[in-house]
């Protein structure tokens, strides 16, 4: 490829920042962070999407597409949930999720 | 060829250490910050594949719009300068662990995959391409999926109105 | 050939007579009930004497021999290609001898109970029980088959359970007659347990092909042998321990003395001379089977016939209710007559034993009602049961005590009365062929004589017992019977017999034979001595002997302590032991089992609550830790 | 319209007529119009049955009507009767019908229980009627499920514990049944050919052994459980004690005999090689039944724990005849359902009776009930006579039947369990004595007893149905053994040729 | 674009148009006026229902990108039919005080979510998946919140957008990563390279995660009973039938198509994942005792059954699964109609409240049993012929066992429906739910789910005609 650097290298670092979403995800308490790291991970897998369209499949734009359209899903996502988290704010004077229990068991 | 890998190593090394600060670092502006860092970062390795449109829309609506969205619900919400305690231990770990294996996983599967690369000469990503892709309903046009998300939106912007709105009491 | 098929009328009478007063009975004055069952009988007696009349003496013989004759017969429930169950009437020599038995006996039963039940509540239903009783035991006798006997012999049985039980409201009765259903209960189910085998081995239940001496049965059926007998002597000892129930041979006995719980006419009908010896029917139905292809089975009944005999004369010897005394010398007597049939052979003069069972059957039959029915008419005069509360009654009771002399000489086989012949057969026939056995009986000859004139001695002479109401003799209902029934035992010895029943159908000639019958008269004198130095006036004297057997008297006095082992196993050891144990590994293993799934399931129901903690991020944990355990184990460790 | 989906269609008329009643009075009469219709009908099918094979009608099932329901999967709504279907009808609707006599004086929410109980009835009817062994399951649970609320709501004591635990343990049975049913069907075309669920059709192809082995103990078991098979017995004593009358003797009466009938008619006719290979640890469970459930009936107080124990035995001796496999024991399989189904509803009704007017059903606490009420103490007597199997009652003739069939196998083995089974009449005796003796003989314990009225006009109707039935068995049984029999023929046909 | 064309994607098209409409109507009423949104909305979306129910006309649209066969039009037309349902549910809801402001995005949102959930059934590429998915998501979680002044709704909007986001990113790397293998999104080229080679199946796993997530199958199904539990009543009925429908459409014909070259793979998993779902999911609805949280654990163990005509991968099972969802529609929204008539009257959702719902609301309460009875599968009622048939699919396969144990939890299942059961029949209480009348369009709602819970098992014409679209591998 033209770049010089093996697909893996790409791969590897995306991956490495998705997981680092999940754990951002399963460990932070403020919902925002939580907000934050699915935004890390969903932007790790449009790496994903454009690496492999610009090395394997550069005849096609699908993986480009797909991210593009990623992106604007996140956006919708992101200001969806902000909303919500505003809201849970005014119910609960806190965003912390570990408070946020009341259904269980 | 150098140069790049150097520029790639730099910038996913950036992606890798802000991730990692975005999801530990204890004051949330802080962590929004780091994560604006990490979607430029991504930005330009877009710009290293050469796929500059989506690094603009990568600039402007991520790095843009939605961390600024997230600021500003972050001043809504939190003290700017309020610091988290630091999540229980065993929570830690949980997320270690599903961080790790998850990663371990991938990445092993991925790096015995024989992946080819392709020698097809790569598409010229340029703006008219992709304006037209996007209003094309034929083989590899994405009128659909604009509509579609054109109603996404809408509804999302409906679904957030809906929540959040305050209502007028008389 | 005559025709005899009007016989299947004689047990229908009386079944029709039960429906009509049982379903109707409570809506007529009860003398009318009464009157209707005894013409019923009455009707069915007739026609009993007109058979024998007919078979006897205007049937022809083939070959010098009684035929069976198949009167009616209906296929009543197919089991098999080859085992059908048929509901007929066959006429033998036998059937119509018990035929005459019990049509005679239920008759003078029907007739004495009419004064002796009389202004009993449910008179109506004791007269439906005793046309079901006749029904029953008439069904028995004329049985085509050894099923069809079976199902009479149930239904006998449920007679004697319901009239045993005639005094529902008295505990005792209740649990008597529960008694002798259970205990003919077990036994029958070894009598079903034989005709399982038998019908297997024989293909039939048939009385005609199974005792035909050239018949299949006999011939092929002896079968492979099991613990050293063969599977047919199984079979027979089987049948025989259903018919050893009902005639309440030891150790099946124990059900009898209870029954004495019943009305007194029942007794005398049901216990001592119709349905008890239908133990003996069933051998000597069977009698050819049992003689050629289970001789060593025949030696069980003779063994058991005569232990029961004996064991029956001692208890007799000490007992003071006199309906006890009368069971215990039932059981005796019948005891002789397993006897007669066991030392019996097949065929011609060898069958003496055959022909005396018979014999001493029928004899039995008339002076044992006869007894009964005294001793019913005593303690109706008396209201008591216990001879210590009687003596003197001679004075009251005139007609009474001379049928009871006449019944009492007549047991103790004083010459000429009617006993003394069968008697004698049966000891002749067992001096021939089981010497052993011969000096047990006579010995029992002594001993009968002896406890029958204790009893006589005290209730007529001995002491005057002051009553509290003269005691006066029962109306003519009562002792018409009694005249009758003496007459009879007196004169019943002088039939011929061996010129109508015999082991092989051939009638033949027999005499008494002066060896035996000499030692017998004086054994029987003896015994009589006996009674009349110790009871004749009340004297100490016997209750000295009774001290000085000690433990050996109690022990005789308790009946050998049967009825507490019975009480044992039926109490401790089923009831405790076995339901009891049963019922709560029912409640508490089997169901507790059941129970403890559901426990479990809602016990892991609470213990996994955990995992749905309302926390988002531990929820995301499971969802990527399960899809990425997934991953690993489809990739890496699933292998298809 | 044929005349056997009529079977199915009076009840729910009856349904849809009592729901539209305004009172309890009308809701009874309506019941008992419907009801009555039901047995008239039973009895012309029994004549219709008869005389159509007295013209040498020959087909294996006669009446028969098939409507391709759900095409694709070959389920068709099939019915059609032989002789031992209509004999069981012939009991339901006589046991319905007296159940419905017995239940008379039902108060609460009248309307719900008749329509429950017809609805069960229903249920029942359906199943027997049944060709097809989707419609089949499909009324077997019908059946069950009424049973909930019947016992729930109308039962006695802990009802909702013994409710519950009937309902799951009869449909634990039935999870059972349809894997075995399943995978009957999945095997109906070993020779490729479409997938079948008609019983008459997977009776002509012989299903793998392999597969046979796998569904027979499932489907036999699943059957089994209904038919209180040791040890999946225990919902049996509980539920029979908490429900009410009528529900007693629809369920011991009818309900359990779909266990017996099921067992004989699937898992025995359609899958005969297994079933000939694993009897004999069936033929172990059921003798154990046989006399487990008598000797557990020696000590119970409660007069319905007694019975249902009693029932244990008894349908343990059906299913145990069924396992012999020969006609005779088949034969007396049938004869004992319907005899068991008669006599046990019978002592279900006067138990119901006693009680409604003791208010108590442990023997310890009555006595000399029949000075009181000598109608219900006879036919108790009776019921307990047949019950002990008594000649001249139906209970003889069929363990009669039994026994003689199940000896009819010459090994050791057969023998013996046969004679472990026998040996149930003396403790049937046993316990029934005692029940008998201290129910209704001695003096009365209870002043209060003595003010007791005997039977109502519908007690008495709803008993002598019964009775009548028990004694027309058990006098001529002749004419129902020969209907059995003949129907038997294809099975046995079937089994001559795999057993040698 | 011809007529054709719109008559193929009509479900979608008539949908935006109405969901426009709707907005239109709601800007330009006054606010006294708003109320007749409701109105309007009904009858629009009746006649959307209507409209739908046209012949169809199969074929491809976009490149393939959409597609439309008998199948899928059936499909849009079961779930137009819950919808529609749970619309007319929701009417009384809509009218309470608080709503007054918010009638109108009450049915934008369930208008864009259904057409969201259209798209996804009709996608033939998984970039339409991903956005229909999403669609049929985001809103979601607004309408899960939508009384938000209540706390648990509010929890329950939180949990379930940020369990869908993550969610999603789950399925998006497994859609990456199958585009990395295979080069393409289409379904139609995708199932051409599908192999099972680790990085393949790694993406199947992902991408099967993210779709268990929305049919709340266990283990990724923990988000469902709080959310449930927590949103509306109406807005719950929504998710745990018509979004967990859709889901289970495209689900299976993802499975039959795309990657029907590793059943190997999924078969086993779909096992597993079948037990779990369907054991897991009674044993926590045993010990609930809020009627929503019960049902929505009930609807989880539901989905268990759903897998067990999938995992046969015949066309029998894909009929059984079609048909299974139809049934499950009326009954599990004849339960939470009832449940939600109830609450909006007395505020009352705890099985203890039922206690003597029978004495007093007699109709409610048979409703209630019946269409409890056919989420147990009891015959005669439809859930019975929904559950025999899965049952059969499996059976069909060779997957006894599997059957087997769906049947015991069948049994397990018909203990707790006995439970409300019993709550409503048998139990006694001092102070039972008075008597109520049920207001019209909840009635009607109610009356056509009796309908359905009776009739659709009797005719078989439905299975059939099914039977005549599905397909198997």
């Amino acid at each position: 490829m033209n770049t010089g650097i093996p697909i893996e290298y790409f791969l590897v670092t995306a991956t490495l920042m998705f997981f680092a979403g999940v754990y951002g995800f399963v460990t932070r308490k403020n919902l925002i962070t939580m907000l934050m790291s699915v935004e890390l991970m969903l932007n790790a897998v449009n790496i994903n999407f454009l690496v492999f369209n610009r090395y394997l499949f550069p005849g096609q734009l699908e993986g480009h597409f797909f991210s593009l359209f990623v992106i604007a899903v996140a956006a919708a996502e992101a200001a969806v949930a902000i909303a919500l988290i505003i809201n849970i704010y005014r119910n609960f004077q806190s965003i912390d999720v570990e408070k946020t229990d009341e259904m269980k068991f | 060829m150098l140069g790049n890998q150097i520029i790639f190593i730099v910038f996913s090394a950036m992606i890798v250490i802000f991730s990692i600060l975005t999801v530990t670092s204890r004051r949330i502006l802080r962590a929004a910050v780091f994560l604006l860092f990490v979607l430029i970062a991504t930005s330009a390795l877009y710009f290293m594949l050469n796929y500059q449109f989506l690094a603009a829309v990568q600039l402007t609506l991520y790095a843009g719009g939605i961390v600024v969205l997230i600021i500003f619900s972050v001043l809504l919400t939190s003290h700017i300068d309020e610091k988290f305690e630091s999540p229980a231990l065993l929570k830690k770990v949980y997320g270690a662990i599903a961080a790790i294996f998850g990663s371990i996983l991938v990445i092993t599967t991925l790096l015995n995959h024989p992946f080819v690369a392709s020698t097809d000469v790569p598409k010229d990503v340029n703006m008219d391409l992709i304006g037209k892709s996007l209003i094309s309903w034929g083989e590899q046009g994405y009128a659909l999926p604009f509509e579609l998300i054109s109603i996404l939106l809408l509804a999302a912007m409906i679904a957030a109105i809906v929540v959040a709105k305050k209502i007028k009491t008389k | 050939m005559t025709n005899f098929s009007y016989t299947v009328l004689i047990p229908l009478i009386p079944l029709f007579v039960f429906l009509f007063v049982g379903l109707l009975g409570h809506k007529m004055k009860p003398i009318v009930s009464g009157l209707i069952g005894t013409c019923g009988l009455l009707i069915a007696a007739i026609l009993s004497y007109f058979t024998a009349y007919q078979y006897f003496f205007n049937t022809e013989k083939i070959d010098g021999t009684y035929q069976k004759i198949l009167a009616f017969n209906t296929i009543w429930l197919q089991f098999t290609e080859k085992l059908h169950v048929d509901l007929g009437v066959l006429i033998d020599p036998i059937s119509v001898m018990m035929l005459i038995v019990v049509t005679t006996v239920s008759l003078m039963v029907h007739i004495y109970s009419i004064g002796y039940m009389k202004g009993e509540k449910g008179f109506a239903r004791f007269y439906a029980f005793l046309s079901l009783f006749s029904f029953s035991m008439l069904g028995l006798v004329l049985a085509t088959n050894i099923f069809q006997m079976y199902i009479f012999w149930e239904l006998v049985g449920v007679s004697s359970f319901l009239l045993i039980g005639y005094y529902y409201e008295k505990p005792s009765a209740v649990s008597a007659s529960k008694k002798a259903f259970i205990v003919t209960r077990f036994a029958d189910l070894g009598f079903l347990i034989g005709i399982l085998i038998l019908s297997f081995n024989t293909g039939t239940f048939d009385f005609i092909s199974l005792t035909n001496v050239n018949g299949a049965a006999i011939l092929t059926g002896a079968g492979a042998s099991f613990l050293g007998l063969s599977v047919m002597t199984w079979s027979l000892i089987f049948v025989f321990m259903g018919g050893a129930g009902k005639s309440a041979m030891f150790p099946l006995h124990i059900w009898l003395p209870d029954a004495m719980e019943g009305p007194t006419p029942v007794s005398a009908l049901i216990h001592a001379a119709t349905m008890v010896v239908a133990g003996v029917y069933l051998v000597a139905r069977l009698f050819p089977v049992y003689a050629i292809s289970a001789p060593d089975g025949l030696l069980v009944v003779a063994y058991v016939g005569s232990f029961s005999s004996l064991f029956a004369a001692v208890i007799a010897c000490t007992q003071y209710d006199i309906k006890r005394v009368l069971a215990f010398s039932t059981m005796s007597q019948i005891g002789y007559m397993m006897v007669g049939l066991g030392v019996s052979k097949y065929g011609g003069e060898a069958g003496l034993g055959y022909m005396a069972s018979m014999f001493h059957l029928f004899t039995h039959a008339m002076f044992k009602a006869l007894l009964f029915l005294g001793a019913g008419a005593i303690i109706h005069a008396v209201h008591s049961n216990s001879m210590k509360d009687m003596g003197g009654l001679r004075k009251y009771l005139p007609i009474t005590h001379i049928t009871f002399l006449i019944a009492c000489l007549t047991i103790a086989g004083v010459p000429f009365l009617s006993a003394f012949f069968s008697k004698d057969e049966i000891l002749t026939a067992a001096f021939h062929h089981n010497m052993p056995i011969f000096i047990v009986q006579m010995f029992v000859a002594g001993l009968t004589a002896f406890y029958m004139f204790r009893l006589y001695f005290r209730i007529f002479w001995n002491k005057d017992t002051h009553y509290h109401h003269t005691p006066h003799e029962a109306p003519i209902t009562m002792t018409f019977p009694l005249i009758f029934l003496a007459i009879a035992s007196i004169f019943s010895g002088y039939i011929p017999f061996s010129q109508f029943v015999s082991s092989d159908g051939v009638p033949f000639h027999s005499e008494l034979e002066w060896t035996v019958a000499i030692p017998s008269i004086l054994v029987g004198l003896i015994g009589i001595g006996i009674a009349f130095v110790l009871y004749k006036k009340e004297s100490a004297s016997s209750q000295k002997i009774a001290i000085s057997l000690k433990s050996f008297y109690v022990a005789i006095y308790n009946k050998f302590y049967f009825d507490e082992i019975y009480i044992f196993v039926t109490k401790k050891i089923i009831f405790n032991y076995i339901s009891r144990p049963v019922a709560w590994f029912d409640r508490h293993i089997v169901d507790g089992f059941m129970n403890s799934i559901a426990w479990v399931t809602n016990a892991v129901s609470f213990r996994i609550k955990g995992f749905q903690s309302g926390q988002v991020q531990q929820y995301a944990f499971v969802f990527v830790s399960s899809a990425i355990l997934l991953g690993i184990f489809f990739i890496y460790l699933y292998s298809i | 319209m044929d005349i056997l989906s009529l079977f199915v269609i009076i009840p729910i008329l009856t349904v849809i007529g009592i729901m539209i009643t305004k009172d309890a009075k009308q809701t009874r009469v309506i019941s008992a119009i419907g009801m009555g219709l039901q047995l008239i009908l039973a009895a012309y099918l029994v004549y219709a049955y008869l005389s159509a094979r007295q013209a040498g009608d020959l087909a294996e099932m006669l009446f028969r009507a098939d409507y391709v329901w759900y095409a694709n999967l070959n389920i068709h709504y099939a019915v059609g009767v032989d002789g031992i279907s209509v004999a069981m009808i012939a009991l339901t609707s006589i046991v319905v019908f007296a159940g419905i006599f017995a239940s008379w004086q039902v108060e609460f929410l009248p309307k719900e229980f008749f329509i429950s109980l017809i609805l069960l009835s229903g249920g029942v009817f359906g199943f027997f009627i049944s060709l097809d062994l989707f419609t089949m399951f499909l009324f077997y649970e019908v059946a069950v499920i009424p049973m909930y609320l019947l016992i729930g709501i109308w039962g006695s004591g802990p009802k909702e514990y013994a409710a519950m635990k009937l309902t799951l343990m009869l449909m634990g049975g039935s999870a059972l049944l349809l894997v075995g049913l399943l995978g009957i069907y999945t095997n109906s075309a070993p020779d490729g050919g479409p997938l079948t669920f008609n019983i008459l059709e997977i009776a002509k192809v012989n299903i793998p052994i392999e597969a046979q082995r796998m569904f027979f103990p499932m489907t036999f078991v699943g059957f089994g459980i209904l038919g209180a098979l040791f040890p999946f017995h225990t919902w049996s004593p509980d539920g029979h004690a908490s429900a009410p009358t009528a529900v007693s003797m629809l369920h011991a009466g009818v309900l359990m005999k779909l266990g017996g009938y099921g067992a004989f008619r699937v898992a025995i006719f359609l899958l005969p090689e297994a079933a000939h290979e694993l009897s004999w640890i069936f033929i172990i469970l059921t003798s154990i039944s046989v006399v487990y459930g008598a000797f557990g009936a020696i000590v119970q107080k409660d007069l319905k724990y007694i019975n249902a124990y009693s029932s244990v035995s008894h349908c343990g001796l059906v299913l145990f005849a069924v396992l012999m496999m020969n006609k005779t024991a088949m034969d007396g399989a049938i004869l004992q359902m319907i005899s068991h189904g008669l006599m046990t509803a019978l002592f279900f009704a006067l138990i119901g009776m006693i009680y409604g007017r003791t208010h108590t059903r442990m023997i310890n606490e009555m006595g000399g009930l029949m000075k009181v009420m000598p109608f219900l103490g006879v036919a108790y007597v009776i019921a307990g006579l047949a019950s002990l199997g008594l000649p001249g009652l139906s209970g003889f003739v069929a363990e009669m039947t039994i026994f003689f069939g199940a000896f009819q196998h010459v090994d050791v083995f057969h023998r013996v369990v046969t004679i472990v089974a026998v040996s149930s009449i003396v403790i049937t005796a046993v316990y029934i004595l005692r029940v008998v003796g201290a129910l209704l003989f001695g003096p009365i314990k209870n002043d209060h007893f003595l003010h007791l009225e005997d039977a109502k006009w519908f007690e008495k109707l709803s008993t002598v149905t019964l009775i009548l039935a028990i004694a027309a068995i058990g006098i001529a049984p002749f004419w129902l053994s020969t209907m059995i029999g003949d129907s038997l023929q294809p099975i046995i046909d079937k089994l001559t040729v795999i057993i040698p | 674009m011809n007529l054709d064309s719109f008559l193929l994607m009509r479900h979608e098209m008539v949908l935006t148009i109405i969901t426009l409409m709707v907005l239109i109507a709601d800007l330009s009423f006054n606010e006294e006026k708003k109320i007749k949104v409701i109105w309007l909305a009904t009858a629009l979306f009746a006649i959307n229902t209507i409209i739908g129910f046209l012949p169809n006309i199969s074929g491809n649209l976009f490149g393939n990108m959409y597609k439309n066969t008998d199948l899928q039009w059936t499909m849009k037309n079961i779930l137009n039919l819950g919808v529609l349902v749970v619309l007319l549910q929701s009417v009384e809801w809509l009218k309470s005080a608080d709503n007054k402001y918010k009638i109108s995005e009450f049915y934008l949102l369930v208008f864009s979510t259904l057409i969201g959930m259209q798209f996804m059934i009709s996608s033939g590429s998984f970039l339409m998946l991903y956005l229909g998915l999403e669609l049929a998501t985001i809103p979601m979680a607004a309408l899960a919140a939508y009384d938000r002044y209540r706390h648990h709704s509010a929890e329950a909007g939180i949990k379930l957008i940020l369990s869908a986001a993550m969610s999603s990113a789950v399925l998006l790397l497994g859609i990456t990563l199958i585009y990395g293998t295979t080069g393409s999104t289409y379904f139609d080229v995708v199932a051409l390279k599908y192999a099972n080679i680790p990085l393949q199946t790694l993406a199947f796993i992902f991408f099967f995660s993210g779709m268990a997530f929305k049919i709340s199958l266990v283990p990724f199904h923990l988000w469902t009973a709080d959310v449930y539990e927590g949103a509306p009543v109406n807005v719950t009925s929504y998710l745990s039938v018509i979004s967990k429908g859709a889901s289970a459409f495209i689900l299976i014909i993802v499975l039959f198509t795309v990657f029907n070259s590793i059943s190997m793979i999924w078969k086993p998993l779909l096992y597993i994942i079948s037990v779990l779902t369907m054991t897991i999911g009674n044993l926590f609805a045993i010990r609930q005792q809020n009627m929503k949280r019960f049902l929505a654990f009930s609807s989880i163990a539901q989905a268990g059954f759903i897998l067990l005509g999938i995992i046969g991968a015949s066309s029998i099972g894909m009929t059984s699964v079609v048909y299974f969802v139809f049934v499950y529609i009326f009954s599990n929204l004849g339960a939470f109609g009832v449940v939600s008539v109830i609450y909006y009257k007395t505020q009352k959702e705890n099985m203890d409240d039922y206690n003597g719902l029978y004495h007093t609301n007699p109709k409610l309460s048979l409703i209630m049993m019946l269409a409890l009875f056919s989420l147990a599968g009891i015959p005669p009622v439809a859930g019975y012929f929904g559950k025999f048939f899965l049952f059969t699919a499996a059976a069909s396969s060779g997957y006894y066992w599997l059957v087997f144990i769906a049947v015991l939890n069948a049994t397990i299942s018909l203990y707790y429906y006995l439970l409300v059961v019993k709550a409503m029949f048998i139990n006694k209480s001092e102070t039972p739910i008075a008597y109520f009348k049920t207001d019209v369009p909840a009635k009607i709602a109610l009356s056509i789910c009796v309908l359905g819970i009776f009739f659709i098992g009797f005719f078989s014409i439905i299975y059939q005609y099914l039977e005549s679209i599905s397909f198997g591998i």
